[in-house]
């Protein structure tokens, strides 16, 4: 079996710089502030919006950096991808339903 | 068990033509395409057995062939969609002016209420050539209220309405089913529908004639709970007036729109704070538990009725 | 065979390498565990069997006189959750795909052979569970736990049940999770994608929806088991909850499980039609896309289920819609196969006769699944025979027929036997008969409107369920047949040799059967799936 | 560079029905990761059950997110946050081969991790003293119980799905935590180095996947609104 030498320059054994780690962890540290302070301002049914799109943010810096995803084969991230889609799916074609139930109920005539 | 057998349920309603014809429909295509590939399967075994034809030619596939496969079989499922779903949307939309039959479902019954009042277990009498509408709910698990004859379905759902609708066209009586499984005695909750001429149906409501319509039940009810004294019918009230708020699309105090269907006039009395008209405060009391489904029902049809350009129409399209 | 005069060494394969119980419990062999899963899961099948019979004597009168009505809405329920999660999911990919998946990839074993082991022990647990609630009252809440009759009315073990299919989830979780990484990781070397046999595309495909959909309806259950113990309302009107939403969750997995359950036996076909036809599959790349399709649109359609439960009529249209595209890549096969036939050398080998029956059997259940989708049909037809006699084409003339097929096709590759030829076709023709027999008469009875799950019916019924129960009989026997010969074949029947079928694809290349580490060297792929061209055409010898 | 026991270890790790080590390494990654995409589903009905009540009853979820304690949930974040570093820093640690900072990064780790099960133990007993459980004992009262401006029995199901959601995922904390215990132990016996670190990066994965959960599920039931207050 084949040893790597130099485990470090393997694509996928890529170790990221500590720093990186270090301000990675700053910027979710922060957000997470923003985040608390966003929700006490009143901006109506943008408030799920910048808290969503907040946590998204924090969501996609942790999974490609602590979760490495940056640094994984091009299959991971298709499980990725292929997992957000079918949780779309799911949320979307459902409200189909309840964003519909209360609309026209009689005929047109 | 011979003497009555039967092989294709009877059409009692203006809607059983539709359906079967679009059944005849899709029989045939799917006649059609079964039989291709039987006999497909059963020439080649045939014609290309291993004693016939030992050695195979190879082939690879066919660009064209795949393509016609796909898109003619896509083609007729199209027309399939299209023709069902206009079925479906008259089966799920009744035509105003219907008359009316309140339907509650529980383990393991069903109970009727006509809006003039008139109730009955396990059978509904129709009249032939009118429009009925069901508003139906549940009071317990889900059923489901099929009428095989009608070739209608609809599940009937606690806590809300769901409504079907037909136009019986034959007389005599039918199998009412209960189609949603509902525990013990599921296939004992069956009852029949019973569709008469318009005569023998009015011998029959006056025979079993009430003290009151739903609606005028209803209106007793709104008296007596004080709900008049803030649904004022001028503008002055606390509360929205009701007058012909059925059907109508109503503007809500978070800017959202509805149409006060059955639906919504029942929350609103339910759960009155969920859909608070634009321009009123949320200061009604909620009736969560204080009232029968029978009761919920008079209430809803009264208020139904003063959406009609005169209250009593009713009874006099009745007569026609 | 050369053997007749030397000393016979007894080759070293993977049923003698080892002996005694501890050989087998603790195996982490796929071929040993996919025995494991043959064993356990036949024992579910006879169980499911028998409340299936029972169902069938009940419906022989109008009258309900055999049984209770609470015993007969028990044998139903315990009838679908055996067949469905105890049976028809882990059928093919779990016994036969286990087998014969990293065989046909050229591969030592699964990626994970420990947890491919602890899929098997999580099947027996939750298996466990299930028949401790079947024994001690049953559970009458229909397969499907609908709400609020399974969460408040019920009195019966609805939590242990859910429970057992809670954890039986883990294990097909597991299983697909194993064959995903195993597919994308452990093939030999030259097995490209559009080399692969079409059995692995289909298997990969079904175990996507395994990994993506059993979380679901894992946590579905457990929602409807939290609502029984601590009334959290989410699925009980009566508490403010929508009884829909639970509809919704259940069928956005128990929809796309339909295809967890026909998309393997599609594989078989397509290994079983190629061989007995002589020919690469006609229009590989569209066969092996389809079963994708078929995985990745099945999502789409759940709310067909529930096009009268009171959904909005607007959302009723998007899905009777996205129902009809999932129709098309179905279809695609069934054309593929049979233009796999054309200009063949088509033998009538047992395997070939189901793999027949699976295409006729499943056009007709594919045809009649087009009527569900169909909104204004559906509404008549829902929740009648109809609808029972749609599902039962697909799973029974489809899945048990292929797996039928698949066993019969891999078994001298399983034991190193061959099975008698002359029982094996009557118990194909039994099965095609007597599954007709029993299920054609439910659609004329559904059409007229005999709602499912009744336990006693209008008179004018009787004569239809009189057929639909004297089929059923014939398919008992059908099924009983081969219990006794493969039986029979592992101690009388003859030698298999490693390639009894003249068959192409890596499974072929090993001793049957394999030794323990499958190939003694990792093969080298070099040609195309189903390269019937370049083989040899040898007579088959064995078995005629 | 290794020496001759990690070499050892890394040997008896390896399992022969794979070609190489590093097929065996990228295999287990790949595995945790389809793991995780159930994992992803199985929270995934838990969402879609929470954004169609939420669109049902967005007033009662309002009145059910101001009895959460903001201040502690804003530290559980950081917590989170902050054990997800450590976490990260230790499979970092590993892949150097530096095993005794893996092994403090790691305890380190456990330690945030019971933190954030400690003060989620303090939120819960708040809740369960105050009725905000589902069931029998259940009570919420908003203003005049004669004219309540929601349904208490719709505030009942956002803390049905509060305790449903937030107790699963600290479920899966104390997994985690089992997970990490495991690591600390096999690395302290020199199970692990920079050729095999499997299970520390896989573990990792896990880890941190768990974190993200808590992201979403801080903002949604803890941030919807605070227009009453």
């Amino acid at each position: 079996m084949a040893r790597p030498e130099q485990p470090h320059d393997d694509e996928y054994t890529h170790v990221v710089p500590a720093a990186l780690y270090i301000s990675i962890w700053a910027a979710l540290m922060v957000f997470t502030l923003i985040t608390v302070l966003a929700s006490f301002a009143e901006l109506g049914p943008f408030n799920i919006v910048v808290a969503l799109l907040i946590a998204t943010i924090k969501g996609t810096l942790v999974v490609l950096f602590f979760m490495h995803l940056r640094y994984s084969p091009k299959l991971t991230m298709a499980a990725v991808i292929a997992s957000i889609f079918f949780l779309f799916i799911m949320f979307s074609l459902t409200m189909t339903d309840y964003l519909s139930r209360g609309w026209a109920t009689f005929a047109g005539r | 068990m011979w003497k009555n057998f039967p092989l294709f349920p009877e059409r009692a309603s203006a809607l059983a033509g539709q359906v079967d014809g679009l059944y005849f429909f899709l029989v045939a295509v799917s006649a059609f395409f079964t039989v291709l590939i039987f006999v497909t399967i059963f020439v080649f075994a045939i014609k290309y057995r291993h004693e016939n034809n030992p050695h195979p030619t190879p082939i690879e596939g066919s660009l064209p062939l795949e393509l016609t496969w796909t898109l003619i079989p896509l083609g007729i499922c199209m027309i399939f969609f299209a023709w069902g779903s206009l079925i479906y949307f008259q089966e799920g939309r009744a035509p105003r002016g219907a008359m009316e039959v309140y339907g509650v479902g529980k383990q393991w019954m069903w109970k009727f209420e006509h809006a003039t009042g008139q109730r009955e277990i396990n059978q509904l009498h129709v009249p032939i050539g009118r429009d009925v509408k069901m508003i139906m709910s549940s009071q317990d698990v889900i059923h489901s209220f099929f009428v095989p004859a009608f070739r209608i379905k609809a599940d009937v759902l606690p806590g809300r309405y769901t409504t079907t609708w037909f136009h019986p066209t034959k007389e005599g009586t039918y199998h009412l089913f209960c189609a949603e499984y509902c525990g013990t005695q599921h296939s004992g909750m069956i009852g029949e529908v019973v569709v008469m001429d318009p005569s023998a149906y009015q011998a029959w409501l006056t025979a079993n004639a009430t003290t009151g319509s739903l609606s005028a039940t209803g209106q007793q009810m709104f008296t007596q709970m004080g709900c008049e004294t803030c649904h004022r019918s001028d503008t002055q009230g606390r509360g929205p007036n009701l007058a012909g708020i059925f059907g109508k699309q109503v503007t809500l105090d978070d800017g959202r729109t509805v149409i006060a269907d059955e639906n919504y006039i029942r929350e609103s009395i339910l759960n009155p704070a969920t859909k608070v008209v634009a321009g009123f405060k949320p200061i009604m009391p909620t009736y969560q538990g204080q009232m029968s489904e029978e009761n919920l029902a008079a209430l809803v049809e009264y208020i139904k009725s003063l959406a009609q350009p005169q209250p009593g129409s009713q009874s006099a399209a009745m007569m026609q | 065979m050369a053997t007749a005069v030397q000393p016979v060494v007894e080759r070293e394969t993977y049923l003698n390498s080892n002996y005694g119980l501890k050989s087998w419990l603790l195996t982490i062999d796929h071929k040993r565990i996919a025995l494991l899963y043959l064993m356990s899961i036949t024992a579910m099948f006879w169980l499911g069997g028998f409340f299936a019979m029972l169902i069938r004597l009940e419906l022989l009168t109008p009258a309900g006189d055999l049984l209770s009505s609470d015993t007969y809405n028990k044998m139903f329920t315990m009838h679908g959750i055996t067949m469905v999660f105890f049976f028809l999911i882990p059928s093919v990919p779990a016994v036969i795909g286990n087998f014969v998946i990293p065989l046909m990839i050229g591969a030592k074993d699964l990626a994970f052979p420990r947890l491919n082991l602890a899929s098997w022990y999580i099947y027996m647990l939750g298996a466990g569970l299930a028949l401790w609630g079947f024994l001690f009252g049953g559970v009458d809440t229909g397969w499907t736990f609908y709400t609020p009759f399974s969460t408040a009315y019920s009195n019966t073990h609805v939590v242990t049940v859910a429970l057992g299919i809670f954890v039986v989830g883990f294990s097909s979780i597991f299983t697909g999770l194993n064959f995903i990484v195993t597919i994308h990781r452990m093939r030999a070397p030259g097995l490209t994608w559009n080399r692969l046999p079409l059995f692995i595309w289909s298997n990969y495909a079904a175990s996507l929806i395994m990994v993506l959909g059993t979380p679901v309806v894992a946590i579905t259950l457990l929602l409807v088991a939290f609502e029984r113990l601590f009334h959290i309302g989410v699925f009980n009107p009566a508490l403010g909850g929508d009884p829909l939403l639970f509809q919704h969750l259940f069928w956005f997995y128990s929809h796309p499980a339909v295809y967890i359950m026909i998309l393997p036996g599609m594989g078989v076909i397509s290994e079983v039609v190629t061989c007995f036809s002589r020919k690469r599959a006609f229009g590989y790349e569209f066969v092996a896309l389809a079963s994708i399709a078929i995985a990745v649109l099945g999502f789409l359609v759940w709310a067909h289920h529930m096009f009268v439960a009171g959904i909005s009529m607007y959302s009723a249209l998007v899905f009777s819609l996205l129902s009809y595209f999932v129709a098309i890549p179905s279809a695609v096969k069934v054309f593929n196969w049979t233009a796999t036939m054309y200009k063949g050398s088509v033998r009538f080998d047992t395997p070939m006769l189901y793999a027949w029956a699976f295409i006729g059997l499943f056009t007709v259940g594919g045809l009649t699944g087009v009527f569900l989708a169909s909104l204004g049909i559906d509404v008549h037809v829902t929740d009648t025979y109809f609808v029972v006699a749609h599902f039962h084409f697909v799973m029974v003339g489809g899945m048990v027929v292929a797996y039928l097929a698949g066993l019969h096709f891999w078994w001298p590759k399983i034991t190193g036997k061959m099975y008698p030829e002359a029982p094996a076709k009557l118990s194909a023709l039994l099965v095609f008969v007597g599954f007709n027999l029993t299920f054609l008469p439910q659609f004329v009875l559904g059409y007229m409107g005999m709602p499912r799950r009744y336990h006693a019916y209008p008179p004018e019924f009787q004569v239809l369920n009189v057929l639909s129960t004297a089929g059923a009989s014939v398919l008992a026997v059908g099924y009983v047949l081969p219990m006794i010969y493969f039986l029979w074949s592992l101690r009388y029947g003859k030698d298999a040799g490693p390639n009894p079928w003249n068959a192409v694809g890596l499974e072929w290349m090993t001793p049957s059967p394999p030794p323990t580490h499958n190939f003694d060297e990792t093969p080298v792929v070099t040609w195309e799936a189903y390269d019937y061209e370049h083989q040899p055409q040898e007579e088959i010898t064995v078995g005629h | 560079m290794a020496t001759s026991t990690e070499i050892q270890a890394a040997e008896r790790s390896f399992q022969h029905h794979f070609a190489s080590i590093e097929q065996q390494r990228d295999t287990a990654t790949f595995g945790m990761w389809m793991f995780l995409l159930t994992e992803i589903m199985f929270f995934g009905g838990l969402f879609c059950s929470y954004l169609v009540y939420r669109h049902n009853y967005y007033e009662a979820f309002v009145e059910g997110s101001q009895k959460m304690n903001i201040i502690l949930g804003a530290v559980n974040t950081a917590v989170l946050i902050c054990s997800s570093l450590s976490m990260a820093m230790g499979v970092r640690a590993a892949q150097m081969g530096n095993r005794k900072l893996m092994v403090i990064l790691l305890l380190i780790t456990i330690v945030f991790g019971f933190g954030f099960l400690g003060i989620k133990a303090v939120e819960y007993h708040e809740h369960w003293t105050n009725h905000e459980f589902p069931g029998p004992n259940f009570h919420f009262e908003t203003g005049d119980p004669a004219h309540p401006a929601t349904d208490p029995l719709h505030t009942e199901i956002y803390f049905g799905l509060y305790w449903a959601m937030t107790g699963l995922h600290a479920l899966h904390m104390i997994i985690g935590i089992g997970l990490v215990t495991w690591l600390v132990i096999a690395g302290m016996r020199g199970a692990y180095s920079p050729m095999y670190y499997s299970p520390v990066e896989n573990v990792g994965l896990y880890w941190h996947f768990v974190d993200l959960v808590w992201i979403y599920l801080f903002p949604l039931l803890y941030l919807i609104s605070h227009k009453h207050s």
